[in-house]
């Protein structure tokens, strides 16, 4: 059924009796021409895409519990393409141009946001910094804007530029990033790969695979056995568990990023924030709770919660950079388990087992990716080959040295 | 000409108190002298014999802290020490090198750290803010030392004997160019039981 | 959480620094190994959902580096020791 | 004006009277009072709006559950949204205001919401505002803003303090109900650490909502004698006011102590709150338990309050909510409520029970009373437009009846309050005996009594508590002998009854989100069927309240509309804090200037007295230029700076790069595994530059390697790197060959060093220590080192130059920076001296072509850094292997080159992208980047170092530096990056 104001009207004139379901609870087949471990969101687009631009319908999406429940639920929500390498930048500005049109593709109010990301500096080092990365955005024809201090004063006053420990100098903004509505990002996938064929199959954890000879061929759920012509994996977070499955170590640790939910308020912060010098970042969701985030916890996590010092540096942060949230209350504080790689950039690309492709190593920026990640999973699972964007996201990068390390921290994931 | 290079205040320039009452009494300790004694491999024996023998303690195992004669060994880490001694000269390093040197690596800090005296009958009140580590008195006990962090600061603590009022007394060594934001964060903790700060007079 | 170091006692996590896998750090040392081993050391990872040996740093404190045995669903710490002194 | 005010005792002041206001209205209430009970006893209902439909919402709790009386409490800068009036202690003055109501709450504009419910269901904004694409932005998102959240933030700074406090005990005890103080007395007495820790301003617990009986004394004066006995205590702290907000890891938990929030402002020098990271060995949770809602129509009306809110209200503050007050309960502990208010001479024309059955000793009671019972009967429905007015009874013969009432209490049953219990990611279990959620999988150091672990007696409570108290005590080492208690029996029989089926109106499974039953069914219908879904669909329990009163209602909903039992739809997670948590407290101290220590050099009194500009470089400050009067252009005292060192002499405090001392036998082959080049050739006096690479072959940090004896080093570092590299000593040291022996110590503190370069540096030494050492070039060549006595101390002079002039740096102990750099200004005079700063510093360096910070940023190697001749082929180094992966040395990787605008006059800027001269600016003809540049008041020009692909061939090529973001795209040549004495002969003049 499609969504519209009329059809929101209409319903309401018959309480609503008429809405089906957004997406099939499908039970598994036997068979699928294309499997996709994980119901996140880069599963879901994955699925979307390969129905919508490769015309393959017969795929499967496997999730063990419900869909969107991992990161994709549980994210900061901020959309931006303002990466500075020439391996991350035309991926995540095509990925920034699918959300651009995402709500009318999917026919499901996303509510993608462009209400802008403002990166702030606090000295002549961070600044050129940032001027290298804004001017690597413009030639590749992305927005971007070098604020000075004054700029950035009258676009939040309530900053603290007078009593800091590190002024504020200014800032590098881009116009188009911004916030999506992270679950509705993965119902409107959903819904619209259910609609084009896919089957979603909820409660069905992959707990191992078929394989004939080196090949991978299905895989083994708590539903039973699945059978498979291609296998992508998109299980952020766990990738190295089900890697390890098919025997594989992977170049990535699992950590837990933290997350903070204000009580809602009034509009307060208009755009998306970031303080990296404090480590903390924040934006204002539609709901009015203040979402905000700082540091990794720094260690080797499955736990999917965090601990106090985090929660009390990034409230440090916070305070340091805004002190007017003082008197507003944290409302909860979550954790997600994400996949940190070596050198901070994602892995999208077949794996050493025929059959078995890999979509994994987002750290903490996949959900801006979710589009173009799926539609880049997709090129590779339809055709066997790296799409054009996504070529550098290699596993061989490792061995090789075709390093996409943005930070310069090195095979250190902690610090990415 | 070496007068202007005698042990001076680090703290000469900050406010002297806060609050009202003596809850907490600061006393800047300066004109000791502080050494790293690090033992060499394989040596560990040897240098506790030596130490003994020359200072006539025992080179403590643990995070402890004994004093004898003027001079004080604080464990700070497996096989290191501070040493450290009251009122000594630049001889202090210097005129022992050749004593320990085959058995430890012996580092003069006398000017490294910042080194504060806390007594009054609030400084495990007011330190409890400042510092994640038990001051109880029966878990921070006399000769215990500690070091831990103190607003993203790394400090070494180490407790001594009571004063003769019953009150604890800590001493608290910080790398000296953290000394006003240490003394800022100490005064503030302070402020509500009342506190008196007395750097040395000769800064 | 809460590291027990040997030296120092039990003290909060914010006093320590994280490096990772304890394997990896052996790999390093070895130099003579041929790169393809030490890409593995450096870049891969088991990365277990449960018992997880890794090296902790007491940054804030005695400034030993620690074997730390923990799981890595509970954050349960099984077993604590200096570097220097690991039994291998 | 205390209309709803009871005679009699309760925990209220009488004799003193403060005044507040709410929404401009003048008010009077007691010491003891909330700001919700002061309300009702005046006869407010109507306390705010709802979110979405602006419902009239009143005082549903009597606690921190609260979801409906939020108001702003203060003005100001001190103005609190979403606060809890159930929560909020009366002060004299106070003033709080009703929110997301215009123009008021009485009438407000936005209840049109209400009328248009039929279109704003559960997630209508997915399936709409979608066209024009453009709108979102401009039009339905700022729309949508506007009408969502409740209160407004202040955006002024928080005048207020906060503070934070590190506790350590054998036992925790949080909660003081009867559970908790018996759990706490029992391991009190036998000697144990006791921290005790109580939301509430008294302690208590349900002691003072009910009436109980303990040892023949109301239960209420039990609390306070035993609080009494806890206090004299030395080993126990007890806490009010102070709520555990969340578990973590390691027996640590958080809580928030509201120091001064019951003051119109702090007391001098005592913070707003105090956050206390507790660590105990033992922890009992006796938070007791939370009493649920029941989802009928109309239940959200103001005058509908739940049952034990009602008692509290009743007997604690000897308030009641109206004058005619019916019962709807579920069990036998909501009858106490009608019990209560008829012994406050409270009108209860009307007990339901939903159950059909009900104990004769009920029954019995209530006879004595003028009180129509109903079983087995259900509210269909409230009335009133503003308050509560009638209610719709539904009997079990199928009768509809109006009853009149002006409040209506509702017990829904209890759930334990087990949130702390689930931090750690413990699911909680469902009970089919009490049918709510106990807590399970606790680790050993938890245990979790009274109410909290469904024990929903009181004697049971006290029994629980005892034992856990003992147990905890004994676990610590401590024996305690394990007292009792008599109480007066109760009943405590109950049957869930989550909803009424036939409910007419709203009926709301989150009042504060306004989402209704009838949403539940939408969601259902829409295939969100998971707790998870449900909740993320319709926003049910994501309130301030996180659901406290209803989300199991909602669960219990969404299980029938399934088919699935309660157990079956599962929980949603609690997630700390418990309750909300004021961002300021855990931050604690760290905010303002606060927010990091600094870090000043031994001389840094010196530079401020000569009016140094400073600059953050990490924790430290330094001095980035030496301003003379008249010089207003920092360029010009840059350019000022730089001339004097080149022409003459400068001196530069270098006291923040770090210093490492490195000792042993084996210190030579130690630093040959951490060093890419040779350093244990360094002859003893000697100076050698120094490369450390990382594991995976990327430059770590660059420095010089002193060697001051044999089996003796100094290393330096860069001030930003010394963290990193003192870590990376030490993990080599101890980890990977812990058979070596070697000492590291961390001198940087120590030393206090100064450059002192330009053509008169030697001139300028020699006047001041000429006779404690030789400084010619044979005694003490470029790159050499040597000990002096300098001022009566022992110091060393270094032969190095950063900025590519004849140059020392003078290392003396800290305590003689003041005294060295005024000498040494003192004898400079005549030779024209200057102080310089890091801005200096810097341009020289880049005229030098020295790399630094903005170009070993982690992805450089020694050969990217044009310092690849460094690299020892000969030896076994960190990172050597790695730097040999193929991309590392491909040709197209850019590398070091100095860049030069062709027009003398351009300015070039680190940031611009290199392009080929007629390349058009797109990111595929990208060729590197400006990494540092600067003017050159040397070369009269502007410089810059930068990475460039196959920047080997390309010497002499034009190129563009491309700054779009600055408007600037500068036609440049390609240069060695060695700007000025190429040869480096100046070094060695
Ligand atoms: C707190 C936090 C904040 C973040 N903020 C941002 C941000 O602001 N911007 C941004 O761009 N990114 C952000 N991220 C990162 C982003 O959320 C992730 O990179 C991205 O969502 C990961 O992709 P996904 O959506 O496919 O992953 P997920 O949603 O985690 O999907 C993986 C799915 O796989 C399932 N699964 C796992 N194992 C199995 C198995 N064996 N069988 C079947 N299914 C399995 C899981 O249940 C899960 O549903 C943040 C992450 C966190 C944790
Ligand atoms: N008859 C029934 O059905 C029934 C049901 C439930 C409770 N009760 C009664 O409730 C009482 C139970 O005693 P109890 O001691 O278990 O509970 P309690 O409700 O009396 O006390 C719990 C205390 O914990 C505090 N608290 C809760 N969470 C906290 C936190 N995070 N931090 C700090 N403080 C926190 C509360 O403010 C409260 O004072 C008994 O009197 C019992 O009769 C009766
Ligand atoms: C952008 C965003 C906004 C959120 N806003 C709220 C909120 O207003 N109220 C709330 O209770 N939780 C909010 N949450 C947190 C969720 O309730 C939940 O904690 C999170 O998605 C992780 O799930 P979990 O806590 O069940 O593990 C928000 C989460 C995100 C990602
Ligand atoms: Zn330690």
């Amino acid at each position: 059924m499609r969504y519209s104001l009329f059809a929101l009207l209409r319903q309401g004139l018959m309480a609503h009796r008429g809405w089906t379901p957004a997406w099939r609870d499908a039970a598994p087949k036997s068979a699928y021409q294309v499997i996709i471990v994980g119901g996140g969101g880069h599963a879901l687009a994955t699925a979307y895409y390969l129905a919508k631009v490769h015309g393959i319908t017969d795929v499967a999406v496997l999730e063990k519990g419900a869909i969107g429940l991992g990161n994709v639920g549980r994210n900061t929500t901020i959309i931006r393409s303002n990466y500075l390498l020439p391996g991350n930048l035309p991926f995540y500005e095509f990925s920034m141009q699918l959300w651009e049109g995402l709500e009318q593709d999917l026919n499901y109010n996303a509510m993608v946001s462009q209400r802008g990301v403002l990166n702030l500096f606090h000295s002549d080092a961070q600044r050129d910094a940032f001027v290298r990365r804004g001017n690597a955005m413009r030639l590749h024809g992305v927005d971007a804007e070098l604020l000075d201090a004054a700029a950035v004063r009258r676009m939040l006053p309530f900053l603290e530029f007078d009593n800091a420990r590190f002024p504020i100098q200014g800032g590098l903004l881009q116009r188009r990033g911004g916030t999506a509505r992270h679950d509705a990002v993965v119902w409107g996938y959903a819904r619209a790969a259910s609609e084009r064929g896919v089957d979603i199959v909820q409660n069905c954890e992959v707990t191992g695979f078929l394989r004939a000879g080196e090949r991978i061929c299905g895989v083994q759920t708590t539903r039973g056995e699945i059978r498979a012509e291609t296998v992508g994996v998109a299980v952020a977070g766990n990738s190295s568990r089900v890697a390890a499955m098919a025997g594989l170590r992977l170049p990535i640790e699992s950590h837990v990023l933290q997350a903070f939910v204000s009580e809602a308020i009034k509009p307060l912060i208009p755009c998306v924030v970031t303080f990296g010098a404090g480590h903390f970042y924040i934006s204002q969701s539609d709901k009015g709770g203040l979402v905000f985030g700082g540091d990794i916890d720094g260690y080797n996590s499955y736990a999917q919660r965090g601990n106090l010092p985090t929660i009390e540096d990034v409230c440090a942060g916070g305070m340091a950079l805004m002190p007017g949230i003082g008197r507003l209350r944290l409302l909860r504080s979550w954790g997600g388990v994400m996949d940190m790689s070596m050198d901070g950039s994602p892995i999208i690309d077949r794996t050493p087992l025929p059959g078995l492709y890999l979509n994994a190593g987002w750290c903490y920026g996949g959900f801006k990716a979710t589009p173009a990640s799926g539609y880049c999973f997709a090129h590779l699972l339809a055709r066997g080959e790296s799409h054009e964007l996504a070529r550098a996201y290699r596993l061989e990068r490792f061995a090789s040295g075709d390093l996409i390390d943005e930070k310069g921290q090195g095979p250190q994931p902690n610090l990415h | 000409m070496s007068d202007e290079c005698a042990a001076r205040s680090i703290f000469a320039a900050v406010p002297h108190t806060a609050g009202t009452g003596r809850g907490v009494i600061a006393i800047e300790r300066d004109g000791l002298a502080i050494a790293h004694l690090a033992a060499r491999a394989t040596q560990l024996a040897q240098l506790t014999e030596r130490f003994r023998e020359h200072f006539g303690m025992v080179l403590p195992d643990g995070a402890r802290r004994v004093a004898a004669h003027g001079v004080a060994v604080a464990g700070i880490a497996p096989q290191r020490w501070l040493l450290i001694g009251e009122d000594a000269g630049e001889e202090f390093v210097s005129g022992r090198l050749a004593l320990l040197e085959h058995y430890a690596a012996l580092v003069e800090l006398s000017d490294a750290y910042a080194v504060l005296r806390l007594r009054g009958a609030q400084v495990r009140a007011s330190l409890a803010k400042l510092v994640p580590i038990d001051l109880h008195d029966t878990r921070f006990r006399p000769g215990d030392v500690a070091q831990t962090v103190l607003e993203h600061m790394p400090v070494t603590l180490w407790r001594l004997e009571d004063a003769p009022t019953g009150e604890p007394m800590i001493e608290l060594a910080v790398g000296r160019s953290f000394a006003v934001s240490l003394y800022e964060a100490l005064r503030e903790s302070a402020t509500e039981f009342g506190f008196c700060f007395e750097p040395t007079a000769k800064g | 959480m809460r590291i027990n170091c040997p030296f120092c006692g039990e003290r909060d996590l914010s006093e320590f620094s994280y490096l990772g896998d304890a394997d990896s750090a052996k790999a390093i040392a070895s130099a003579a190994q041929s790169e393809r081993e030490q890409i593995d050391a450096v870049y891969l990872r088991a990365n277990p959902a449960g018992v997880h040996r890794e090296l902790w740093y007491h940054a804030f404190g005695c400034g030993s580096w620690l074997n730390v045995t923990r799981d890595t669903r509970t954050h349960e710490i099984f077993a604590v020791q200096l570097s220097r002194e690991r039994t291998p | 004006m205390s209309v709803n005010r009871l005679e009699g005792e309760g925990a209220i002041e009488r004799e003193r009277t403060l005044s507040f206001k709410f929404d401009g209205r003048r008010y009077s209430a007691h010491p003891g009072d909330t700001l919700a009970s002061a309300l009702l006893a005046a006869g407010v209902s109507l306390v705010g709006r709802s979110f979405k439909y602006h419902r009239p919402r009143g005082i549903l709790t009597a606690g921190s559950e609260e979801p409906n009386a939020l108001v702003e409490l203060r003005s100001g800068a001190r103005r609190e949204p979403n606060t809890r009036a159930t929560m909020i202690e009366l002060f004299d003055g106070l003033q709080a205001c009703s929110q997301n109501a215009w123009p008021s709450r009485a009438f407000d504009l936005g209840a049109v919401n209400s009328a248009l419910s039929r279109l704003f269901v559960a997630g209508f904004y997915y399936k709409t505002f979608m066209w024009p694409a453009a709108w979102w932005e401009k039009v339905y998102e700022p729309a949508i803003r506007r009408v969502a959240g409740l209160g407004r933030a202040s955006a002024e700074s928080d005048p207020d303090c906060y503070e934070k406090v590190h506790a350590f005990c054998d036992v925790l005890v949080i909660g003081s109900g009867p559970a908790g103080l018996a759990a706490a007395l029992t391991a009190a007495r036998a000697g144990a650490r006791i921290i005790v820790c109580e939301e509430d301003f008294l302690p208590g617990g349900r002691l003072n909502g009910d009436r109980h009986e303990i040892d023949g004394t109301p239960g209420s004066n039990w609390a306070r004698t035993a609080v009494a006995e806890l206090r004299a205590l030395p080993q126990v702290q007890f806490m009010t006011r102070t709520t555990v907000f969340g578990a973590y890891d390691g027996e640590t938990y958080g809580a928030i102590e509201r120091v001064s929030d019951h003051l119109a402002v702090p007391l001098a020098h005592q913070p707003r709150q105090r956050f206390w990271k507790i660590v105990a060995r033992r922890t009992v949770l006796a938070s007791g338990a939370l009493e649920r809602t029941v989802v009928f129509g109309g239940n959200d009306r103001p005058g509908v309050m739940l049952a034990a809110a009602v008692r509290t209200y009743v007997n604690r503050f000897r308030v009641t909510p109206g004058r005619r007050v019916a019962l709807f309960t579920t069990g036998d502990d909501g009858w106490k409520t009608a019990f209560d208010l008829l012994a406050a001479q409270v009108e209860v024309p009307l007990i339901i029970d939903a159950r059909t059955q009900v104990s004769a000793a009920l029954l019995q009671r209530a006879r004595g009373h003028d009180v129509q019972v109903i079983l087995g009967g259900q509210v269909l429905s409230t009335a009133g437009s503003r308050a509560l007015r009638r209610i719709e009874v539904l009997d079990r013969g199928g009768r509809v009846r109006r009853v009149r009432v002006d409040a209506l209490s509702v017990a829904g049953g209890w759930s334990p309050n087990i949130a702390l219990a689930t931090h750690l990611g413990m699911r909680p279990r469902w009970s089919e005996t009490i049918n709510a959620h106990l807590s399970a999988d606790l680790p050993a150091s938890l245990c979790v009594v009274g109410a909290a672990a469904g024990e929903f007696s009181l004697a049971g409570a006290l029994r629980s508590g005892a034992a856990a108290g003992r147990e905890a005590a004994c676990s610590v080492g401590f024996a305690a002998p394990l007292p009792s208690w008599r109480t007066d029996d109760e009943l405590i029989d109950s049957t869930p009854l989550w909803f009424v089926p036939g409910s007419r109106g709203k009926a709301f499974v989150d009042y504060q989100h306004d989402v209704t039953a009838e949403d539940v069914a939408l969601a259902v219908r829409e295939g969100y069927r998971s707790a998870e879904h449900l909740k993320r669909y319709t926003t049910l329990g994501m309130g301030t309240d996180q659901g406290k009163t209803v989300q199991l209602n909602g669960h219990a909903l969404l299980a029938a509309r399934t088919g699935r039992e309660v157990a079956e739809v599962g929980t949603i997670a609690a997630r700390p804090p418990y309750t909300p948590v004021a961002i300021g407290a855990l931050a604690a101290r760290e905010r303002g200037r606060n927010f990091r220590p600094y870090r000043f050099t031994p001389s840094h009194r010196w530079a401020e007295a000569r009016g140094a500009v400073f600059v953050d470089a990490g924790q430290w400050r330094r001095a980035q230029w030496f301003p003379l009067p008249g010089e207003t252009d920092w360029r010009s005292t840059v350019a000022r700076e730089v001339n004097t060192v080149r022409a003459a002499v400068g001196v530069c405090d270098v006291s923040t790069l770090g210093k490492i001392d490195v000792q042993g036998h084996d210190a030579a082959s130690f630093l040959e595994r951490i060093y890419a080049n040779s350093v244990s050739t360094v002859p003893v006096g000697r100076v050698r530059y120094g490369l450390m690479l990382r594991a995976d072959g990327m430059v770590l940090d660059d420095g010089t390697v002193a060697r001051l004896a044999e089996g003796h080093y100094l290393l330096s570092t860069s001030t930003a790197h010394l963290g990193q590299v003192m870590r990376h000593l030490t993990y080599a040291q101890q980890v990977l060959w812990p058979q070596l022996d070697v000492q590291l110590t961390n001198v940087t503190e120590q030393w206090a060093q100064y450059a002192i370069a330009g053509p008169l540096a030697r001139t300028l030494l020699e006047q001041v220590c000429a006779d404690a050492l030789a400084l010619s070039n044979a005694d003490l060549p470029h790159m050499a080192c040597a000990p002096l006595r300098w001022l009566g101390q022992r110091a060393r002079v270094f032969r190095i130059s950063f900025c590519g002039e004849l140059g020392y740096e003078l290392a003396v102990p800290a305590r003689c920076a003041e005294p060295t750099v005024r000498a040494l200004m003192q004898a400079g005079e005549s030779l024209g001296v200057t102080p310089y700063g890091t801005e200096a510093l810097g341009v020289m360096r880049i005229e030098k072509g020295h790399v630094a910070g903005a170009e070993i940023n982690g992805t450089t190697t020694a050969q990217d850094l044009g310092l690849g001749r460094l690299v020892s082929q000969r030896k076994e180094f960190i990172g050597r292997v790695l730097a040999g992966r193929a991309a590392l040395s491909a040709p197209d990787r850019p590398s070091l080159v100095g860049l030069k605008p062709l027009d003398p006059q351009a300015r070039l800027t680190a940031g611009a992208h290199l392009l080929g001269m007629g390349a058009p600016a797109r990111l595929q003809n990208d060729q590197g980047f400006v990494s540092s540049s600067a003017f050159s008041p040397t070369l009269g020009r502007w410089i810059g170092l930068g990475f460039l692909s196959r920047a080997r061939e390309r010497l002499g090529e034009r190129i563009r530096a491309y700054d779009p973001l600055r408007n600037l795209d500068v036609p440049v040549e390609v240069v060695q990056p060695v700007f000025y004495d190429p040869e480096g002969l100046r070094v060695k003049g």
